[in-house]
């Protein structure tokens, strides 16, 4: 069984998933006990993929279909003819990433989410996510990679607009549907252009056939730009903001992860579909790089200004996961400028950690950014409200979740201890030895979001204990504190010991991505 | 802002135009002008076989043993994408149902007071409700054997499912299910979720060689894996292996999940209804 | 040269729906215009696996396969696909608009700019 | 052989189509040209060898996303403002 765990990761809960609505029937609780059972499976098989994948070295590839999973091709032909999952260094990084998100943020959300008749479906649309997530991150297969894309950002912004009394989620579902709809078609223009030349649609077959005609140009922009788009990126940021802060809290943990996952697109695309150092015409990688280093700036920006100036606690988050995004963009384009040079040297130099850092800092963000919004979640709880001037004296009530909040907002400035630091360190050296300018800005972006959650603890966190502007008084259930323990934990703990998750997980995913260097 | 909008507007049109003019002409055999060319012949001449599309049309009948090559590339060559695309049809399914639920607890009071469906409403003239009754068993049966034949004529789950579904909109239309919504959506999401498990678990149950691996064709000849000759032939009901099984899951997912859909849309119209209470969470 | 035209039919389906999404305000407009944009999308790779003088990729009683070429099957099981997952994100967008609606009684997208985060 | 005219009539009455379902300001008007432009692409995948998508065009497209369109201006406004 154990060869056919990539695709088992992905169709058990799928399978699960499917069963919830006859489960819910017998009683509520079998169908938490089903639905955690499940996830719990999927984190325990991603773990076993990575541990096979780190001893067998080379990615694992399962062919859907065939009589064997390694049968690539079929007898007699060079060009695969069914769909494929292949499994590198990087996909089990986001795979990892993704499972560990969804597992906390669906433990905190047991007890969070009211039990009414509709927490089923929400629990069958988190998992699907889950699903959708992992299904784009093994997938090896163009047309396969639009339809789970298409999987998560319906199950998203169906979770998007979960509380029904709020009057815009709504529209702010309607909104990121729009978005991920106009964005996905674009795909798939992207795909049939690939389609009309190559006559194929496995990512491994056209890496190798390429030859870069302007069509291959124009695919590329249709196929990275809407990726980018769904990823929270500069030009297409609208949405972000509101359905962030319109989400229940913990499904905004897990929109962090989806939205990293499209940037998973954008990475695997540019890289593994287009990355191709052995054939002579090579896409010019100066301006591509530039490009995406001018929209990590960007974002990095325009999301810390505008969070400055917000008063409602989930939406100052939402925009500094945009400014966020700017950090992991500008580590990679770093590293893609210098990628092409020849002889390697500033490559050696400073672009493998600039990538290494970037890619470290989509793991460090996810955990960091889940654990801001789950306390966000347990602030909104106490005080039924999300306006900051009216929250005041949480510290009072309830310190483990100051304690979060503060390990959340240090690790997300790259103050030492926590995990922000390891990644921001890393990104901060090799973009300095690159050009000193975009270093400051950065380091400058990090005072400023650091500044801005200065203001959430003053405003929500000191201040005399109030009595009338409180809700809720006792203690958060077990699983809510269970949940965002788990991720101070994992702040901590990669912040403490950064080495290791250095060398086995960032190394070779940044190996996968960029093979050759 | 708008200038902006106009720009990429007129931008990506530019990008389309270019793209479309560098495209293989309408008809030509797949590949780039400049770069190189595949052969797509004719049928039946086993030697070049260029790309996937050749593969298929060669060998897709031998392989899967069902006659319509297209119905072999989206069950069992592509079956993974279609398990996708059905995932997404009960994501909408479970969505649709989760933001209509408010229309099921207590406090929202019935906006129309038509009588139950004993009989016809009033506002519905006697032609619609009697000849959607009497229609709606031929598009069942039209819907079935579209989902049945669905290897050897055009049409499949999807096709099949839809158009029993439009049989649910006709019967909507005439107001004949009014009254027990909840029961109503009760069996049929049991009945989705039972096509889904049986699509998944016939997934399954080829894991010994890989997923969704046809494991009934030109296999066991008399139950679904009757070998059929290559070329024409007058194609059998019980060839193409699990393919048959896979388009009736689909058939009765697709068929269930919509009318649900439609169901709910169409009930929110009967409700008038106040914001609903709870929590903001 | 002489069905270029349907690639043209196809570009401005999409154009026509991608600047309707931008300029139109009516939530209802919008996703009419997605459903265009999808279409075109769909119109584009049918042409793409089309043969002037080929079948339908279905064998069937008709002796006269020999010489016959078959259009391409791959790329109309896509747009199976594609078609349904239009379907699907229609719905599900038709709701939200409902529910907007219900909620704000506007169905302009102007009038939804205002206050965003409210309480 | 079919001859080129067929796609060019098809193709001007599916842009009529798309033009008239965006402009129209009653939105059952704009409803009714856009299962129009549904017909008609059936008609043309037919024409272009693919009945499996003309059926699924036809049945998903023209029959059920007219439908639930009418539903839904139904339940809100049935004029543009």
């Amino acid at each position: 069984m154990i060869e056919h765990l990539p695709i088992l990761a992905i169709t058990v809960p799928l399978f699960a998933a499917f069963l919830l609505p006859i489960i819910e029937k017998a009683h509520f609780r079998a169908r938490n006990a089903a639905a955690l059972l499940a996830i719990l499976s999927v984190n325990v098989m991603v773990v076993l993929l990575a541990l096979r994948l780190s001893r067998e070295g080379a990615p694992l590839v399962y062919v859907l279909g065939a009589q064997s999973p390694a049968q690539i091709l079929p007898q007699g032909l060079d060009f695969p003819i069914r769909i494929m999952l292949k499994i590198d260094g990087f996909s089990i990084f986001m795979a990892l990433t993704s499972a560990v998100v969804v597992l906390v943020s669906y433990v905190y959300s047991m007890k969070y989410v009211p039990e009414d008749p509709r927490k089923n479906y929400y629990t069958i649309l988190l998992m699907l996510m889950l699903v959708g997530m992992l299904g784009l991150e093994f997938t090896n297969d163009l047309f396969n990679f639009f339809v789970f894309l298409e999987i998560l950002s319906i199950s998203s912004s169906a979770l998007v607009s979960y509380s029904y009394n709020r009057k815009f989620s709504p529209y702010a579902g309607y909104k990121y549907m729009m978005i991920s709809a106009v964005a996905t078609s674009f795909l798939l223009i992207g795909i049939a252009f690939f389609y009309s030349q190559y006559g194929s649609f496995n990512i491994e077959y056209l890496h190798g056939v390429i030859r870069f005609t302007l069509l291959d140009k124009i695919a590329l922009i249709f196929m990275v730009v809407p990726l980018a788009m769904k990823a929270g990126a500069i030009p297409m940021h609208m949405w972000v903001p509101d359905a962030y802060s319109e989400a229940p809290a913990p499904v905004t943990a897990a929109l962090v992860s989806a939205s990293q996952a499209s940037l998973y697109g954008v990475f695997r695309l540019s890289f593994s579909l287009f990355g191709n150092p052995v054939s002579d015409v090579t896409l010019n990688y100066h301006t591509l790089g530039w490009i995406i280093i001018v929209l990590g700036v960007l974002s990095m920006f325009v999301g810390v200004t505008m969070a400055l100036v917000q008063h409602d606690v989930k939406r100052l988050m939402a925009y500094h996961a945009i400014s966020q995004t700017g950090y992991m963009l500008l580590g990679v384009g770093v590293g893609v400028v210098v990628y092409m040079d020849p002889g390697g040297a500033a490559y050696a130099a400073f672009g493998r950690d600039a990538m290494m850092g970037g890619i470290f800092h989509i793991m460090n963000h996810a955990f960091y950014k889940g654990l801001l919004f789950l306390t966000s979640g347990v602030m909104v709880l106490r005080f039924g409200t999300r306006d900051l001037n009216k929250m005041m004296g949480m510290a009072h009530r309830d310190t483990f979740t100051t304690l979060c909040f503060i390990a959340g907002a240090l690790a997300i400035s790259g103050v030492p201890p926590f995990n922000g630091f390891a990644s921001k360190i890393l990104i901060y050296e090799s973009v300095y030895r690159f050009s000193p300018i975009l270093a400051i800005i950065a380091m400058f972006v990090s005072v400023l979001t650091l500044a801005s959650f200065l203001k959430v603890f003053y405003g929500a966190f000191l201040g005399p204990r109030n009595e009338d502007i409180i809700v809720i008084d006792e203690p958060l259930p077990a699983t809510v504190t269970a949940a965002m323990g788990v991720f101070c934990f994992l702040v901590l703990a990669m912040g403490l010991f950064p080495g290791e998750v250095l060398k086995y997980l960032v190394e070779p995913a940044v190996a996968g991505l960029v093979p050759g260097r | 802002m708008r200038l902006i909008s106009l720009l990429s507007v007129v931008f990506i049109a530019g990008f389309l135009l270019v793209a479309v003019m560098r495209l293989h002409p309408v008809g030509e055999p797949l590949g780039n002008r400049d770069v190189f060319r595949f052969r797509g012949d004719t049928v039946t001449d086993m030697r070049n076989v260029d790309t996937m599309d050749d593969y298929f049309l060669r060998n897709g009948q031998r392989e899967t043993g069902s006659n319509n090559i297209v119905a072999s590339v989206v069950f069992d060559y592509r079956g993974f994408d279609t398990l996708g695309e059905a995932t997404v049809l009960f994501i909408v399914v479970c969505a649709i149902s989760m933001l209509m639920s408010f229309l099921y607890n207590q406090n929202y009071v019935m906006e129309a007071n038509f009588r139950g469906p004993d009989e016809f409403p009033r506002n519905v003239s006697r032609i619609i409700s009697f000849g959607s009754f009497m229609l709606f068993p031929l598009i069942i049966s039209f819907g079935i054997y579209l989902v049945l034949h669905g290897h050897i004529s055009p049409g499949g789950g999807f096709q099949g499912g839809a158009v029993m579904a439009s049989g649910t909109a006709l019967l909507l239309i005439s107001l004949l299910i009014t009254r027990h919504v909840q029961r109503t959506k009760v069996i049929f999401s049991f009945f989705e979720s039972l096509g889904l498990t049986v699509f998944i678990s016939l997934g399954f149950a080829g894991i010994t060689a890989s997923f969704l691996y046809n494991f009934l064709a030109n296999g066991s000849p008399l139950f679904l894996g009757r070998t059929i000759p290559f070329g024409p032939n007058p194609g059998f009901l019980n060839s193409a292996g699990i393919l048959p099984l896979l388009s009736l899951a689909v058939g009765v997912e697709v068929f269930f999940g919509i009318s649900i859909i439609l169901i709910q849309l169409y009930h929110f119209t009967r409700y008038a209804s106040r914001a609903g209470g709870g929590r903001d969470i | 040269m002489s069905n270029f035209f349907l690639y043209l039919t196809s570009i401005l389906l999409i154009m026509a729906g991608l600047a309707a999404i931008l300029y139109k305000r009516n939530l209802i407009k919008i996703v009419i215009a997605l459903n265009i944009l999808e279409a075109g999308v769909n119109l584009l790779f049918i042409t793409l696996g089309y043969r002037p003088g080929g079948t339908a990729p279905i064998f069937t009683m008709a002796p006269e396969l020999e010489g016959l070429s078959m259009v391409l099957p791959t790329p109309q099981a896509l747009i199976l696909t594609n078609i349904v997952i239009g379907f699907a994100t229609t719905a599900l967008m038709l709701t939200f608009a409902v529910l907007t609606h219900r909620h704000n009684d506007t169905m302009d997208i102007r009038n939804l700019r205002g206050v965003e985060s409210n309480d | 052989m079919i001859s080129p005219i067929i796609f060019i009539i098809l193709s001007i009455v599916i842009i009529i189509a798309a033009f008239l379902s965006l402009y129209f300001r009653d939105l059952l008007a704009c409803v009714v040209s856009f299962s129009v432009l549904s017909l008609v692409l059936t008609v043309i995948y037919f024409h272009l060898d693919a009945p499996d998508v003309a059926i699924a065009e036809a049945g998903i497209g023209a029959a059920l996303t007219t439908c639930i369109f009418v539903i839904a201006v139904k339940l809100t406004r049935r004029r543009e403002e």
